[in-house]
């Protein structure tokens, strides 16, 4: 094994002020092999590859790569150039890419030397062809990134490590904003190349995709390396129990009658910039007691859906009813007030205001009720207290209430968002991609809530690219493409895969 | 005999032309040996009263500035140190005992310049551009085109302000629009315009300062300004322990030397010199008064 | 409308149009590459005044024209230093380095004239750049004096336009530097400086701004004045968000711009009785504000515009 | 390489000493100019303290050059709370001013009890509309705020110049382009015999209380730090973001027109165009040093007033030249900026990071 190995780990150390990231942990890496990271949020999982890609310096510990020789050499530490000079490449958790460029120039960005006065885009682009007909990883060179899809974008970042000639390729949760099919291509095209010598490192939290395509699986707990075993060996439960260090509970869902209809979509159209974000004469029609999800690849127009629910978006045409009566002048405010409770797409960017407190995301929508303020002067005992109240209730973890929201964990903001969902028992709840990018334990929590809400009364959409996820809580499936809404009548996974893709009515 | 001292506070840098006239007869007292001189310059109006009370507080026995911006403030501050004597630029009278004023009345040199100019002309356009349409700037622009429609009735002004005391650039391309529009002589307030007149060829008439030796051949006449007979006599004052509130304004008359006209001879029609220089003595002898206009001048369409 | 038309006719207005836009040519390029990096440089104002006041010294000292050129290049690469290492390392607010930067520059330059110039009451003068008397050239009928008797400063800035067009378009020092104003991670996790990239952008952009500073003293005119700058850095800050940060259009505004104040000018000439002059002076202001409005629409910032980055930190 | 860090534990000595220590430095640096002008630097600190505090002539005139940085540095630091980029400070003061002597110069002649009043209220609404107009171009058009507030400020200026040759120019001015002045009643009063310093500080005083109040107890303040911090969260949480965004526009404009108000009705009696020495842009400093906080703008305008006033002071005692006042300004502006930054981060030296074998 040890000439095989292309990349060991020793002791790496780090924390950022009181928070131990990483504590003492090694890893190796052989030729062709495929290692999955697992571990919950906050496990340290990004920070131990950001330590070997440069971006942190370690606190303490060493890394070592093969050269082409296959000769183990020690990698200067805390430079992305000596990373990429030694053959590893990385893919972001987030897009690390220029939007105002297109693909070429995004791949060939720091490939060529800064200070030539003629740059060989002609040769770049033969290149890149070649390595996208290899690997079977497409994506339009000329359009600039910020046009196009998260699909297409997650491509150019692998494609931006392959044209450095990487031979270590680091994924950090590559599939959280990819549709199945997607995920399959995109790990179908890796296992192709893997067999021409690339080894790879990736992180997901989706064990299906772990099982399917890992050979070899790390756990990572609170910073620590608590666990590795050959993926042939291992089964869901197992590695859960050693990512939590305690057994998962399963969610039980029980039949129910659907009651009287909370949404009632007719005709609505939307007119987004562009193809992707419009709806056109949408049908839809939610009831109490009801999970809706919507499937679809991503891009159809799931946000356009979603902002009409939230009001964000003003149809050009067509009726919303909410629990029977219509919303003339959808706004966000409006639909708060009707009733509607809303889990955004992007908890950062739309969830909460990072720089504020916890207590005060947690009132956001509701400043005008008399509990918050009283004569327009905020009521902060009572915010406080109250906010102390549903951070229990949740199970909101962190730094306290007081401390800035931006602080919590990634599925520590989303319990905070739910917090303030559920608390005012909704009528109807727009979940748009609740769980993406969290851990098993903290999924299984929104799961549970929703089917909470459920249970009390609620209608719930749920849009999700996670189909597991919809056949998983949904009592009924309806798939969104082009804009278009159509009832699937089904839970059949190949049916819905097919209506998603358009081939199937 | 003991050195007065004095000290000058100027809203604007040394360079202005109005305040270097000021500047150069205190320097000049300053190198005889009369005064210890101190200034202060760039001082906004916000600022100008504290500078005033702290040159009063440190014992400064003649303070000369320009209060057009503070006419009334100023007055107080004189109220408050009736021991400090007061010269200052002010369109208002003096105040008894120690607040007294003077202005750059060199109206009768413009005129004599606008007779040269209006006699210089052939396309008969004169263009003037200006700092801003103030009192002090104004005056002086009537009495030129008073002058020269005087000896050319058919003469037409174009005028301009760039509302700003420094951006030559600026007023070089209003001067270069003017001789676009047809003028060939240009009345010089601001600096950049005399350059714009060398680069076409035209003559130039020179304001408080003489530059003709930056612009030989150009400037055919200025009308200058001399702030020495009014600083010698408020330093004398001083000194002799008279100084009262007074209108010093005349000392910027020709007649006592406040005032002068410098002409170059070798770009001037004999006749004009001739017609000027008597038109002058009769200045000089009080048998013609030019007419006094702080009205915005504008161009004659 | 006729005095209008023969105004737009005449070769003097265009002539007058390029001269004026020449320092903003310089300013907007300059400010052009800092944001195009990322970077707010409000220190414009200022590094004109800088680039003004040691153009104009150098060569009165004797360093010759082209000498004074690069004083004050190498002035105003100083104090985009400065405000480099004030945003960039230290992620300090751009609003008040530049600010910063202009009141530091104003008053270094102002008080070093004035120390070295105690008691001058006129300014001592230079020998600026002449127009370049092409042979040819320059006696064709309308482009001739348009085009060619403009000072070699005024080419120097048409020239920069194709050069930084070509640098931020054609090279991959400026596909960097475009990557790094919309999204400093692209940069560092390709290995390359997110620091120096942008360090060096608002160095050379700097640069380019001084010697707008520079055309004023060593070609508009030939002597340095307080306060001559007059608002002009401001204006261009004002353009580059015209030009959608654009080489081409900052060029096209630039024009426009001069194209206004020369108009400007000749209206108030000609009509100087019927409407107070100052409604002419707010024109090219008021123009370039409803110019804005129709460009915002398209406005496309750089998105990591007054972003501060540090490294290792999210 | 260099690696910079937050501060984990930022103690109270270092929150207060780190600023006192910047001005040190910056009056270090500036022996540099002192000392290329021939005077002795030692001397010269000596002068800059007596400048400031030496008599209560020079703090009463500290106080009075901080009055306006107050309503400046407030309007700047409300707006920007909600990334409201307001560059416009300088035009909305004038357009205050230009209020205040259009209704104080005689054209009411009204008690004090009612002119007064009417005076700031017309003088804060005149800058509020300045800084409607830019919001309105923003928010109906995407025109960048930081462009069109600072073309206003020139079209203003201009504007004012307009107005002072024309319908404001005072008939008794003798032809200069100046108002008439503000009637006696309608002057903000003095606070002092003999002193310029006027009760417009005590107003820019309470404002800054009831910013303050206001940012972190009101919902009002609530929905503006909402906006500012993250627009696109508030607007999902159903806060109507335009709404706050005019809201906070026009608070800030008022703000700044009231530093007109004060300075034309509290100082000068009277407007000319040059009443304003930047003030408008140099309250976005005073901001930025406060970090946005209200009462923080009131020391920072203390700070940046005593600075000038020492240094112009200063010059005067040792003969050099009064530009060196907005050089020590400068200086110690950036050097409390550095220094402000050295209190909340670490910057950490460290090798290159190469791994031992
Ligand atoms: N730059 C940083 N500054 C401060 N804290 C950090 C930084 N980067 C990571 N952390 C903290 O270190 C811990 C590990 O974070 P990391 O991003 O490595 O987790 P992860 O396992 O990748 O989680 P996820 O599955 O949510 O991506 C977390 O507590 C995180 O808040
Ligand atoms: N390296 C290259 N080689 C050949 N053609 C290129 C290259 N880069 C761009 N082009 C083509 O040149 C044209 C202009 O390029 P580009 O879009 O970069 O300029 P632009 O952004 O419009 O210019 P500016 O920034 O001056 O406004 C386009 O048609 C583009 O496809
Ligand atoms: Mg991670
Ligand atoms: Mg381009």
């Amino acid at each position: 094994m040890t000439d095989r190995t292309v990349l060991r780990l020793n002791g790496l150390s780090k924390r950022f002020g009181p928070v131990v990231a990483n504590d003492d942990v090694s890893l190796s890496l052989a030729r062709g092999e495929v290692l999955a990271l697992l571990g919950e949020n906050g496990a340290g999982k990004t920070t131990l590859m950001n330590m070997l890609f440069g971006h942190y310096l370690p606190d303490a510990g060493t890394v070592e790569v093969a050269d082409e020789a296959g000769q183990l050499a020690p990698l200067p530490l805390g430079h992305p150039q000596a990373a990429l000079a030694a053959g590893v490449g990385m893919v972001h958790q987030h897009f690390t890419l220029a939007e105002n460029l297109n693909a070429l120039d995004n791949i060939t960005l720091g490939a060529e030397p800064l200070r030539a006065i003629r740059r060989d885009r002609r040769g770049a682009r033969t290149r890149i062809e070649a390595i996208m007909a290899h690997s079977g990883l497409k994506a339009p060179l000329n359009v600039p990134v910020g046009r196009l899809s998260v699909g297409e974008r997650q491509r150019v970042e692998i494609l931006k490590a392959l044209y450095r000639d990487a031979r270590i390729l680091v994924l950090d949760e590559p599939t959280a904003v990819l549709t199945p099919q997607e995920a399959d291509t995109l790990f179908a095209s890796i296992k192709a190349m893997t067999a021409e010598g690339l080894s790879v490192i990736f992180i997901s939290h989706k064990l299906r995709e772990v099982l399917a395509f890992s050979d070899r699986i790390a756990v990572l707990r609170h910073g620590r390396k608590v666990g590795e075993m050959a993926t042939s060996a291992a089964d869901e439960a197992a590695i859960a129990r050693m990512m939590v260090g305690a057994d998962t509970p399963r969610i039980a869902r029980s039949a129910m009658a659907p009651g009287a209809p909370v949404l009632h979509l007719q005709g609505v159209s939307v007119a987004g910039r562009s193809q992707r974000d419009s709806l056109k004469q949408a049908n839809l029609t939610v009831h109490a007691h009801e999970i809706l999800g919507v499937a679809g690849i991503s891009g159809n127009g799931q946000s356009a859906l979603a902002n009409v629910i939230s009001g964000l978006a003003v149809p050009a045409a067509g009726h919303i009813r909410v629990d029977g009566s219509e919303i003339p002048r959808p706004s966000p405010a409006r639909m708060v007030r009707a009733g509607v409770g809303r889990i955004p797409e992007d908890r950062h960017h739309e969830g909460i205001v990072g720089a504020m407190s916890v207590a005060e995301n947690m009132v956001i929508e509701r400043l005008d009720d008399t509990q918050v303020q009283s004569r327009g002067l905020l009521r902060r005992e009572a915010i406080a207290a109250h906010a102390d109240e549903l951070a229990r209730a949740y199970d909101v973890r962190g730094p306290g209430v007081t401390a800035p929201a931006r602080l919590l964990s990634g599925g520590n903001i989303q319990k905070l968002i739910l917090a303030r969902v559920f608390e005012r028992a909704p009528r109807l709840i727009l979940a748009n991609q609740p769980t993406r990018g969290l851990d098993m334990g903290a999924a299984a929590e929104v799961g549970r809530r929703l089917l909470e809400a459920r249970e009390r009364g609620a209608g719930i959409v749920l849009i999700s690219e996670d189909l597991d996820e919809i056949l998983g809580l949904a009592d009924r499936v309806v798939v969104i493409r082009d804009g278009q809404i159509v009832e699937t009548g089904s839970h059949d996974r190949e049916r819905i895969g097919l209506m998603m893709a358009g081939e199937a009515a | 005999a003991e050195k007065v001292k004095v000290a000058a506070i100027y809203t604007l840098p040394v360079e202005q032309q109005w305040i270097s006239r000021i500047h150069k007869a205190l320097n000049t007292a300053a190198d005889r040996g009369d005064i210890v001189y101190a200034f202060s310059e760039n001082v906004a109006n916000t600022d100008y009263e504290r500078v005033m009370r702290e040159y009063a507080e440190q014992g400064v026995q003649l303070i000369v500035g320009e209060v057009f911006g503070l006419e009334r403030a100023a007055r107080k501050v004189a109220k408050d140190y009736p021991d400090t004597a007061f010269l200052m630029g002010s369109s208002f009278g003096p105040v008894a005992p120690n607040f007294s004023v003077f202005d750059n009345w060199i109206h009768e040199p413009s005129y004599l310049t606008g007779m040269v100019a209006g006699a210089a002309t052939e396309s008969n356009v004169i263009g003037m551009v200006g700092g801003y349409a103030i009192p002090e700037v104004n005056r002086l622009m009537h009495a030129f085109m008073d002058g020269a429609r005087s000896v050319n009735p058919d003469v037409r002004f174009i005028v301009n302000f760039i509302d700003s005391w420094y951006d030559p650039p600026k007023a070089k391309e209003s001067a270069f629009a003017m001789m676009d529009a047809g003028a060939d002589v240009m009345y010089a307030e601001r600096f950049g315009v005399s350059d714009a007149a060398v680069e076409r060829g035209v003559k130039a008439v020179g304001n408080v300062i003489d530059t003709s030796g930056d612009y030989p051949g150009t400037i055919v006449a200025s009308a200058l300004w001399h702030m020495e007979a009014t600083i010698d006599k408020a330093i004398a004052n001083v000194a002799g322990g008279s100084f009262e509130a007074a209108d010093y304004g005349q000392y910027s008359f020709m007649a006592y030397g406040g005032g002068s006209l410098v002409l170059d001879e070798s770009l001037v029609a004999p006749e004009t010199v001739a017609a000027v220089r008597a038109k002058e003595a009769e200045i000089l002898d009080g048998l013609f008064r030019v007419n006094v206009n702080d009205d915005r001048p504008v161009s004659d369409n | 409308m006729m005095d209008l038309l023969n105004i737009l006719m005449s070769e003097s207005f265009w002539a007058a149009s390029l001269r004026i836009a020449t320092p903003l040519i310089f300013g907007v390029l300059g400010a052009l590459i800092c944001e195009r990096a990322g970077v707010l440089n409000l220190g414009i104002e200022g590094i004109f005044v800088v680039g003004a006041m040691c153009g104009w010294m150098a060569v009165w000292l004797g360093a010759g024209l082209w000498g004074g050129v690069l004083v004050a290049a190498l002035a105003g690469a100083f104090f985009g230093l400065l405000h480099a290492i004030l945003t960039v390392p230290l992620g300090l607010s751009q609003h008040v380095s530049g600010l910063g930067i202009t009141l530091f520059a104003t008053s270094v330059s102002y008080f070093t004239y004035r120390t070295a110039l105690p008691n001058v009451s006129s300014p001592p003068r230079i020998e600026p750049f002449q127009p370049l008397d092409l042979p040819i050239l320059s006696d064709l009928p309308f482009l001739g004096p348009v085009l060619f008797q403009q000072t070699a400063l005024t080419w120097l800035a048409i020239a920069m336009v194709g050069l930084v067009w070509y640098v931020l378009n054609r090279t991959a020092l400026g596909v960097a530097i475009q990557a790094v104003g919309d999204n400093p991670d692209s940069v560092d996790a390709q290995g390359l400086s997110v620091y120096g990239l942008r360090i060096g952008a608002i160095v050379a952009g700097s640069a380019l701004m001084a010697l707008g500073g520079a055309f004023l003293t060593m070609s508009a005119f030939d002597a340095f004045f307080f306060g001559m700058v007059n608002g002009r850095g401001w204006v261009c800050i004002a353009l580059v968000i015209f030009a959608s940060w654009r080489p081409g259009k900052a060029l096209l505004g630039a024009l426009l711009f001069g194209a206004f104040d020369a108009l400007q000018v000749r209206l108030q000439t000609e009509m100087g009785a019927l409407v107070p002059g100052q409604v002419f002076l707010m024109a090219p202001y008021i123009l370039s504000i409803i110019a804005l409005v129709i460009a915002a629409r398209s406005a496309d910032y750089p998105r990591a515009l007054l972003q501060p980055w540090f490294k290792g930190q999210r | 390489m260099i690696r910079i860090e937050p501060r984990a534990n930022r103690s109270r000595a270092m929150d207060l000493g780190i600023p006192v220590l910047s001005a040190v430095i910056a009056l270090a640096f500036a022996a540099i100019p002192l000392l290329a002008a021939g005077a002795n630097p030692i001397t010269a600190y000596g002068e800059m303290v007596k400048g400031v505090f030496g008599s209560v002539f020079a703090v009463s005139e500290m106080l009075t050059r901080a009055t306006p940085l107050i309503f400046t540095g407030l309007a700047a630091a409300l707006a920007f709370r909600a990334k409201l980029w307001n560059i416009g400070a300088e035009g909305q003061l004038y357009l205050g001013a230009m209020a205040a002597v259009a209704v104080g110069a005689g054209w009411l002649d009204l008690p004090g009890l009612l002119l007064v009043p009417l005076i700031v209220i017309l003088g804060a609404s005149a800058g509020a509309a300045g800084m409607a107009v830019p919001t309105y171009l923003k928010s109906r058009f995407g025109a960048d705020e930081v462009v069109t507030t600072l073309l206003l400020n020139f079209i203003i200026l201009i504007f004012l110049q307009m107005m002072l040759e024309g319908p404001l120019k005072d008939p008794m001015g003798l032809g200069w382009p100046q108002s008439a002045p503000i009637l006696d009643q309608g002057m903000l009063p003095p606070l002092m015999e003999r002193m310029r310093v006027h009760s417009g500080l005590i107003l820019a005083l309470v404002l800054a209380g009831v910013a303050q109040f206001m940012l972190a107890r009101s919902v009002w303040g609530f929905r503006l730090r909402a906006v500012g911090e993250n627009a696109a969260a508030a607007r999902h949480a159903g806060i109507n973001v335009k709404r706050s965004l005019f809201g906070v526009a026009i608070i800030s404009g008022g703000l700044a027109g009231l530093a007109g108000v004060s300075e034309v009705a509290g100082l000068k009696g009277y407007l000319t165009a040059d009443l304003s020495p930047g003030f408008g842009y140099t309250g976005i400093v005073v901001a930025m040093l406060a970090g946005l906080s209200p009462v923080g703008v009131v020391i920072a305008a203390l700070f940046i007033a005593s600075v000038f006033v020492g240094a112009d002071s200063m010059s005067r005692a040792m003969g050099v030249s009064s530009f060196l006042a907005d050089l020590v300004v400068s200086m110690s502006l950036l050097c409390v900026l550095v220094g402000g930054f050295i209190a909340r981060y670490r910057i950490i030296r460290s090798g290159t990071g190469r791994a031992a074998s």
